[in-house]
């Protein structure tokens, strides 16, 4: 049972990371990745489920947790070109 | 309080550095660094005593299991490192107050001490753990360190360099891992007294062999044997004077450590050697660095790179002996340790002082200084003469068991690339000393304070223990000898 | 009870992963960031709650069924945050989306 | 199977190590010789991974009383190495930010060129 | 008194000088005190090492069995009398010498040349190869300062030409030829008889003779002689140090005794293993020879001249037999005479007169009729003419030739001492009997007392070792067969 | 990027939430993998996250850096003291049975501290890292 | 004050569901970490309305359950394209009017634009949200003002509940 969802999340995983290599745009590949994390943490969650150690939640949680952070830090990188601008207030007028 | 020893070897100057970060002064992170210093050298002179008859320390760590729970163990190699090692960085204590004051900026002196000291903390680590990955956990804790301070050098020079030490590094660490792994995969454990006793049951040899091959390129690399050595040369020049002193004297000496330690007591000598013509590579590869390291080391213009390119030579006299497989060999490279680290210190240090003075480190730096600061030019003079192998200097001594030790195989070859070498290393340094005293002094600025009594103090500190080294060698080479004996006889 | 539990979770975890590989194709079928960004989209809510819905079953009520919700949560809070992120960015940048009707390759 | 993905994981230490190698050899970008270095120590992690599944033991995570802190050996191992891995490319980057400021430049080829025109005059 | 205060005085000397720095007349007394007991007490041994006795003592153990140690045996009282009776003289004459010269840095120069005796006592008294070795550098390293005294740059590269091929020849044949001694024969003590005898083939005793005499690089046999003449920049007093009192007289002194405990005479003298040597020494004294008839430069031609003597006493050793060894031996004191005095004069008349070239110096006997004399009588003495001390030790060096049954040795030595005479001869014989020339200044005079004095003294001692050949022979009984 | 109202708004309720987890992972190490290190890095990750969307400098502010070079050198002196506490008991380093009466318990109390400690110093490292590596563009 | 309250409230809970080990020790850490976090959510101004929104989070479940719905149906609709093929699609990029200025939610919103698959919210102005979807159904569902509708409801309610 767990198997098959977890070969589906492979075949899912393997599809994003073949969009990520093919691109073409940056931002293709940061969506892929990101897509690819958030798979990530459904695999370690069913894999634990499978290994019947559900103490991996612990790490799928952490894991999401680097995912999100790691997209807005990159996204941040290509839009500002570092990571400690505060503010854009001057720049785009969002609110 | 003996018994706790072994983990007191580590945990002061690892102490020591979190400390450094609190008190952040740059008085207080030097008298932490000092205090620290002296105090894991008694340590390691107590440890010295307790094993220099043959007898093995034990320490486990409570309740641990590997890579945390981990055995350290000291043997009389082990203990004769550590005491080179801390020993140096005692000795070297006095003089870095001035010297880094002047060459690191004021804000970031403390971390500078802090990582000095974490750098200690990893070379003491590799030199007393027993266990295969405790040991690439200190390496890394060392070389990362070493990569920061190194990048703290004055010049914007010391960037590059400590970058190019980092890959090169990671490469040579990243082996080592490879070559853990390998073990591990093979026995199930990772301590290397279990290693050695399970390896030879192992049917798989080749698995064994690769392992061993990774691990010695590993080490190669820390080591900066030829043809490893790219990373030494610009690493050692362009880092602050403090450092290129200490990892001079020590790092290069742990890694030897490292080489000698997993071949002889993991791998055990008659496996290790059998087969891959290991000990024959191992002599043509320090023979070229004998020649080539002193060869490249008489065209330098700048006195650290010299120094730094007789390192690579001396490297090699220290894996001839442990090449030879002969108690002669390992202690003459054992004796070699200690010698090479006094000589050579004295030699930084000695430079540190005149880069402190003048701000330079090129030959033209340092025309006519052995004039204005006698005392400086004599001890380098010393400092020389060791690396030479002049008599009563520590030179001398390992220059005689090494010769004596390859004699004994009838290897006329390396014997003579031994000499020739020294006969090299004549003219290097050479250059350097008329350079001190014949040359007249350039008109550059230079600092019109006198030189710190402390500097000085660490200079003819070393100075004057090449000297008592080559004029008592004793109880060191009694210590080298039951070390070699202990690596031969296969107590692991 | 414990039969029906299984069929459940073994239903909701073979739709969830039917989804996410749909999804996954989708990323290839699509002609532009931005639809692409939809059919990753299915893979990410859909697909995501399916699998974690199966898994919840399969837990029953405990902290790992929690935790799990906690996952779920915490996914569904931030997985809409970074595809806006991404596709406001790729706006800003510059990237035009392919728009009309069949806007195919 | 178990040979099988050993094997598997042998061949991909291998390819994903020459990889990583050639890029740190073959790049002059800085940047790129850190990627690849990643990669080189990747290819560890994965032979770690593989040495865990053919010893098959993953050790309890809860002992008895008395050895509460028993680990999963090889995850601790490779979890160690990633941490050194890490810490390395972080240091890592942060020299070639230094670098940057202190150059202009990441290519080290540039950077060569630089330091030979500050020793010639 | 122990054997030890013989190497360790100088230093204990030299601690004195460095420490009376600032006050010159203080730090020359010293010197001379220090000189002066050093002879006393060397020669006060004579008794016992006449009788036969082998006075030792061990320092400690160096590298592991091998044993700092010193030993007295009749070779090296013979040779510690010459460097410490010498250095005493010598001493004198510097003090003068500087002085009147106003060179600078005198208390580097007399606290050098302590240490520098220093060595030449611990190669004399020498117990074991090691011991010698260690000396041998000793002196090497603390005579550099001396060769460089000046500063400039002809100091400059006379000093790398003097240490390069000192320290190379030493590092890079004698230390391995040591090293082999002992990996063959687990010794390296000085033993009568020798050690080497039934340890080694004849071919291995060949290879490490010819290491032996070539690694000695103070013994300057050809090609490893130039640093002799390149050391000719420093002053006087250093010359006549390394020529007379004890660089030179050190390097022959080790081939004489590594001849004769090492290999012993008894296997030295079977095969061929002395005979590379032997042609080797022979060329060079021809050679150097020749090469002193065409040097102007008076130091120069001592300078070649000296080379030359040198290979007499090493071909005495290569001779292998007792007369030779015997006529080595002597050659040393007898040189050693005749070398200072002929150095004192060429200081004196560099101090008096400025001159440096053999061209320069006619007719300034009559102004200087000391100084001319005294190298007339030294100069007679190195040719080997009775009522000379050297006529005694080229005696016994041709003695040792036909005992050897080597006839082309002897006809050798034969050319050279004619050589001698033509290269030598004419310098006293310009002074003498050609006409100053045009337009010299008027008024030269000899060089001041302290400079003279010590040249008298010493072509005096030529003439009485001539007279005084009992208490050598006695010494060197051990090798008198006659 | 405090423009962004969907990340602000996001990240105002997550990070509380992040940095709680920390905690939990932080304490309970001893009954699942992780403990310290693990918990440090996420502690560190929740103020990454802040410091992106709100600027290093206000969390700079939050979390002043002198904060940090205390929090790593402090676990560090926190993880070895309490080897050296067990060592002046008289046992081996870190032999946790010394800091109670009963070894129970003194393991127990034992792995914390030096669990707290590692967290402490990877929080710190991290963290302290990350600032010089965002301040860095703007400074110069 | 009584947004601390809140956060510390939520977080112990969280803590308490987390931990299973409920020991004095454990439990007084539990404490002690819950309010260091307060501490430190203070010190990052983390505290207030906007992300302790008390009233709002009993309402909540409702609007969850009718996205539910929403994304369920909107999967099956890009589901139904993906398999068609790109000939089927007819991407568009709208503004959706919106009268609430809140962050909250507007931040509500365009995550629920978001997380329906089909539309995607690209930028969020002042009384507009930009959409991109991915046919002009989506598009014009979204125009018609359903899920806004719910939202407003959902706020007005929490509102007069509090007032
Ligand atoms: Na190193
Ligand atoms: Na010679």
């Amino acid at each position: 049972m767990f198997a098959v969802a977890m070969f589906a999340v492979l075949v899912t995983m393997l599809l994003l990371l073949v969009r990520a290599l093919v691109g073409p745009s940056v931002y293709d590949r940061i969506l892929a990745i990101n897509i690819f994390g958030t798979k990530t943490v459904l695999f370690i969650a069913v894999l634990g489920f499978l290994s019947g150690r559900p103490e991996f939640l612990d790490i799928a949680l952490v894991y999401a947790l680097i995912n999100f952070i790691g997209t807005v830090a990159v996204l941040k990188f290509m839009e500002y070109g570092d990571l400690g601008w505060e503010s854009a207030s001057d720049r785009e007028g969002d609110v | 309080m003996t018994a706790q020893l072994p983990a007191l070897q580590i945990l002061l100057p690892m102490l020591a550095s979190a400390l450094c970060v609190l008190l952040r002064s740059p008085a207080g992170a030097w008298l932490c660094f000092t205090l620290a210093t002296w105090a894991s050298f008694a340590v390691s002179v107590l440890l010295v005593l307790a094993t220099r008859s043959g007898a093995i320390l034990s320490y486990e760590m409570g309740g641990w299991e590997p890579p945390f729970g981990i055995e350290l163990r000291i043997d009389a190699l082990n203990a004769f490192v550590l005491l080179i090692v801390s020993g140096m960085a005692a000795v070297m204590a006095p003089f870095a107050r001035s010297s880094v004051l002047a060459e690191i900026e004021q804000t970031r002196v403390y971390l500078f001490y802090a990582l000095v000291l974490l750098c200690l903390t990893g070379l003491l680590g590799i030199s007393i753990t027993g266990d295969a990955f405790n040991l690439f956990v200190f390496l890394e804790i060392s070389s990362l360190s070493s990569y920061a301070i190194i990048a703290m050098g004055p010049n914007r020079r010391a960037l590059l360099a400590a970058f190019q030490y980092l890959i090169m590094g990671t490469v040579g660490g990243t082996f080592i891992l490879i070559g853990i792994g390998l073990m591990y995969m093979l026995t199930g454990t990772l301590n290397m007294a279990d290693l050695a006793e399970r390896l030879p049951a192992m049917a798989d040899s080749r698995t064994e062999k690769a392992a061993l091959g990774f691990i010695v390129v590993g080490a190669s690399i820390k080591l900066a044997l030829f043809p490893l050595h790219a990373w030494l040369p610009n690493a050692y020049a362009y880092a602050p004077s403090l450092v290129s002193a200490l990892l001079a004297a020590t790092a290069t000496k742990v890694a030897a450590y490292v080489l000698i330690r997993f071949i002889y007591t993991v791998f055990l000598p008659e496996r290790a050697f059998d087969g891959l013509m290991l000990s024959e590579l191992m002599m043509a590869l320090a023979a070229i660095a004998m020649i080539a390291g002193s060869v490249v080391a008489i065209f330098q213009h700048n006195v650290k790179l010299l120094l730094a390119w007789s390192s690579i030579a001396q490297i090699g006299y220290i894996v001839l002996g442990a090449a030879l497989v002969t108690t002669a060999g390992l202690a003459a490279t054992t004796l070699h340790l200690l010698n090479h680290a006094v000589a050579k210190g004295c030699l930084f240090l000695a430079l540190g002082v005149i880069v402190w003075k003048t701000g330079g480190a090129r030959l033209s730096d340092l025309a006519g200084l052995g004039r204005t600061l006698p005392w400086v030019g004599a001890a380098f003079v010393i400092g020389a003469l060791s690396l030479i192998g002049v008599p009563f200097t520590g030179g001398f001594i390992t220059k005689w068991y090494l010769l004596v030790a390859v004699a004994e195989q009838e290897l006329w070859l390396l014997a003579g690339a031994v000499v020739l070498s020294s006969l090299l290393s004549i003219i290097y340094m050479g250059r350097v000393i008329e350079t001190l005293y014949f040359r007249a002094p350039s008109q550059g600025t230079t600092r019109s304070e006198p030189v710190p009594v402390l500097m000085l103090t660490s200079v003819w500190l070393l100075a004057l223990l090449n000297v008592a080294i080559g004029s008592y060698s004793e109880p060191f080479a009694a210590i080298a000898r039951t070390a070699a004996g202990q690596l031969l006889g296969g107590t692991p | 009870m414990d039969v029906a539990a299984y069929y459940l979770s073994w239903l909701l975890l073979s739709a969830g992963g039917l989804l996410a590989v749909i999804g996954g194709i989708g990323t290839f079928r699509m002609p532009d960031l931005y639809t692409r960004m939809h059919a990753a989209s299915v893979t990410d809510t859909g697909g995501m709650l399916l699998i974690m819905a199966g898994l919840l079953v399969q837990a029953g009520l405990s902290l790992v069924s929690f935790k799990l919700l906690l996952i779920v949560f915490f996914l569904l809070f931030t997985s809409p945050v970074a595809t806006h992120a991404l596709a406001r960015a790729a706006l800003h940048e510059g990237h035009k989306p392919r728009l009309g009707p069949g806007a195919g390759p | 199977m178990q040979t099988f993905l050993g094997l598997y994981n042998f061949w991909v230490v291998i390819v994903l190590m020459m990889i990583g190698f050639y890029i740190v050899i073959a790049h002059d970008n800085l940047v790129k010789k850190i990627i690849g270095l990643n990669i080189f120590q990747t290819a560890v992690f994965i032979l770690y991974i593989s040495a865990g599944k053919i010893q098959g033991g993953t050790a309890p995570i809860l002992g008895e009383p008395g050895a509460v802190y028993s680990h999963p050996l090889p995850h601790v191992l490779i979890l160690t190495a990633i941490v050194v891995g890490v810490a390395t490319t972080a240091l890592g980057l942060a020299l070639i930010v230094r670098i940057h400021e202190a150059y202009g430049s990441n290519e080290e080829d540039d950077l060569l060129v630089l330091d030979r025109r500050e020793d010639s005059p | 008194m122990s054997l030890l205060w013989l190497p360790f005085l100088p230093l204990a000397g030299a601690l004195l000088v460095v420490m009376a720095g600032r006050l010159p007349n203080l730090r020359e007394a010293l010197s001379l005190v220090t000189a002066a007991v050093l002879a006393a007490l060397t020669f006060s041994w004579y008794p016992a090492v006449t009788a036969g006795e082998t006075p030792t003592v061990v320092l400690f153990d160096f590298l592991g069995s091998a044993q700092l140690a010193f030993s007295l045996e009749p070779l090296g009282l013979l040779f510690a009398s010459v460097a410490s009776g010498l250095w005493f003289v010598t001493t004198l004459y510097a003090a003068g010498y500087m002085r009147g010269n106003n060179e600078a840095h005198q208390t580097r120069f007399f606290t050098c040349f302590a240490i520098a005796i220093c060595g030449a006592m611990g190669v004399a008294l020498a117990d074991n190869l090691l011991t010698l070795f260690l000396f041998y550098e000793l002196l090497t390293l603390s005579t550099y300062p001396l060769v460089t005294h000046k500063g400039n740059a002809a100091a400059r590269r006379g000093g790398r030409i003097y240490l390069g091929i000192l320290l190379g020849t030493s590092i890079g044949l004698l230390l391995p030829a040591i090293v082999l001694t002992w990996v063959l024969t687990g010794t390296m003590r000085f033993e009568p008889g020798g050690i080497l005898d039934g340890q080694v083939s004849q071919g291995m005793a060949t290879l490490l003779y010819l290491m032996f005499a070539f690694g000695v690089g103070k013994a300057a046999l050809m090609p490893f002689h130039k640093w002799l003449p390149a050391a000719m920049v420093a002053p006087t007093p250093v010359s006549a140090l390394l020529h007379a009192v004890a660089v030179v007289k050190a390097g022959v002194f080790s081939i004489l005794k590594i001849t004769v405990y090492i290999f012993g005479l008894d296997f030295a003298a079977q095969g061929d293993i002395t005979r590379p040597v032997m042609w080797v020494a022979a060329f060079t004294l021809i050679a150097a020879s020749l090469i002193a008839l065409t040097r102007d430069n008076l130091k120069e031609r001592l300078a070649y001249s000296t080379v030359s003597q040198l290979a007499y006493i090493t071909l005495g050793a290569a001779l292998a037999t007792s007369m030779s060894v015997m006529g080595g031996a002597m050659h040393i004191l007898m040189h050693a005479f005749g070398k200072i005095t002929l150095f004192f004069c060429a200081g004196a008349i560099y101090t008096a007169a400025h001159k440096t070239l053999v061209s320069e110096l006619d007719g300034l006997g009559r102004a200087m009729p000391f100084t001319f004399g005294a190298f007339l009588i030294a100069s007679l003495s190195i040719i080997g003419l009775p009522p000379l001390g050297g006529s005694w030790s080229k005696w016994y060096l041709m003695l040792g030739a036909l005992d050897a049954e080597q006839a082309i040795m002897m006809a050798v030595f034969m050319i050279s001492s004619l050589l001698n005479i033509a290269y030598l001869l004419p310098i006293p014989a310009r002074a003498f009997l050609f006409k100053p020339p045009a337009g010299s200044p008027i008024g030269l005079r000899e060089a001041p007392l302290a400079s003279v004095v010590p040249l008298c003294l010493t072509a005096t001692g030529c003439f009485c070792l001539f007279f005084l050949p009992g208490p050598l022979m006695a010494l060197l009984s051990p090798w008198n067969d006659s | 990027m405090r423009q962004h109202t969907l990340l602000r708004v996001c990240t105002r309720m997550l990070v509380p939430l992040i940095l709680i987890f920390a905690l939990y992972v932080q304490f309970h190490g001893d009954y699942g993998p992780g403990g310290g290190f693990q918990a440090g890095v996420i502690f560190a990750a929740g103020i990454v996250l802040y410091a992106l969307v709100f600027g290093v400098e206000a969390a700079r502010r939050a979390v002043p850096a002198t904060w940090l070079r205390i929090l790593s050198a402090g676990g560090v002196l926190l993880f070895a003291g309490t080897g050296v506490v067990s060592m002046l008991a008289g046992h081996n380093f870190l032999d946790y049975d010394a800091l109670a009466g009963d070894p129970v318990a003194g393991q127990h109390i034992g792995i914390i501290l030096v669990e707290f400690g590692v967290g402490m110093t990877v929080t710190g490292v991290i963290l302290s890292f990350f600032y010089v590596f965002a301040g860095r563009g703007r400074r110069d | 004050m009584k947004y601390t309250a809140s956060l510390f409230a939520n977080l112990l809970l969280v803590w308490l569901l987390l931990s299973g080990h409920y020991t004095v020790l454990i439990t007084g850490l539990g404490l002690l970490s819950c309010a260091l976090v307060c501490w430190l959510g203070l010190r990052m101004g983390l505290v207030d309305a906007e992300s302790q929104p008390l009233r709002l989070i009993t309402r909540l479940p409702l609007y969850w359950l009718w996205l539910t719905r929403e994304m369920a149906r909107s999967n099956l609709r890009v589901v139904t394209r993906i398999i068609g093929g790109p000939g089927a699609i007819s991407p568009s990029l709208v503004s959706v009017p919106v009268s609430e200025k809140t962050a909250l939610y507007q931040a509500i919103y365009a995550n629920s634009i978001t997380l329906t698959p089909g539309t995607v919210s690209v930028r969020v102005q002042a009384d507009t949200i930009d959409v991109h979807a991915l046919e002009d159904t989506a598009a014009e569902d979204l125009e018609q003002g359903e899920m806004h509708r719910r939202i407003l409801q959902m706020k007005r309610s929490s509102e007069r509940g509090a007032g």
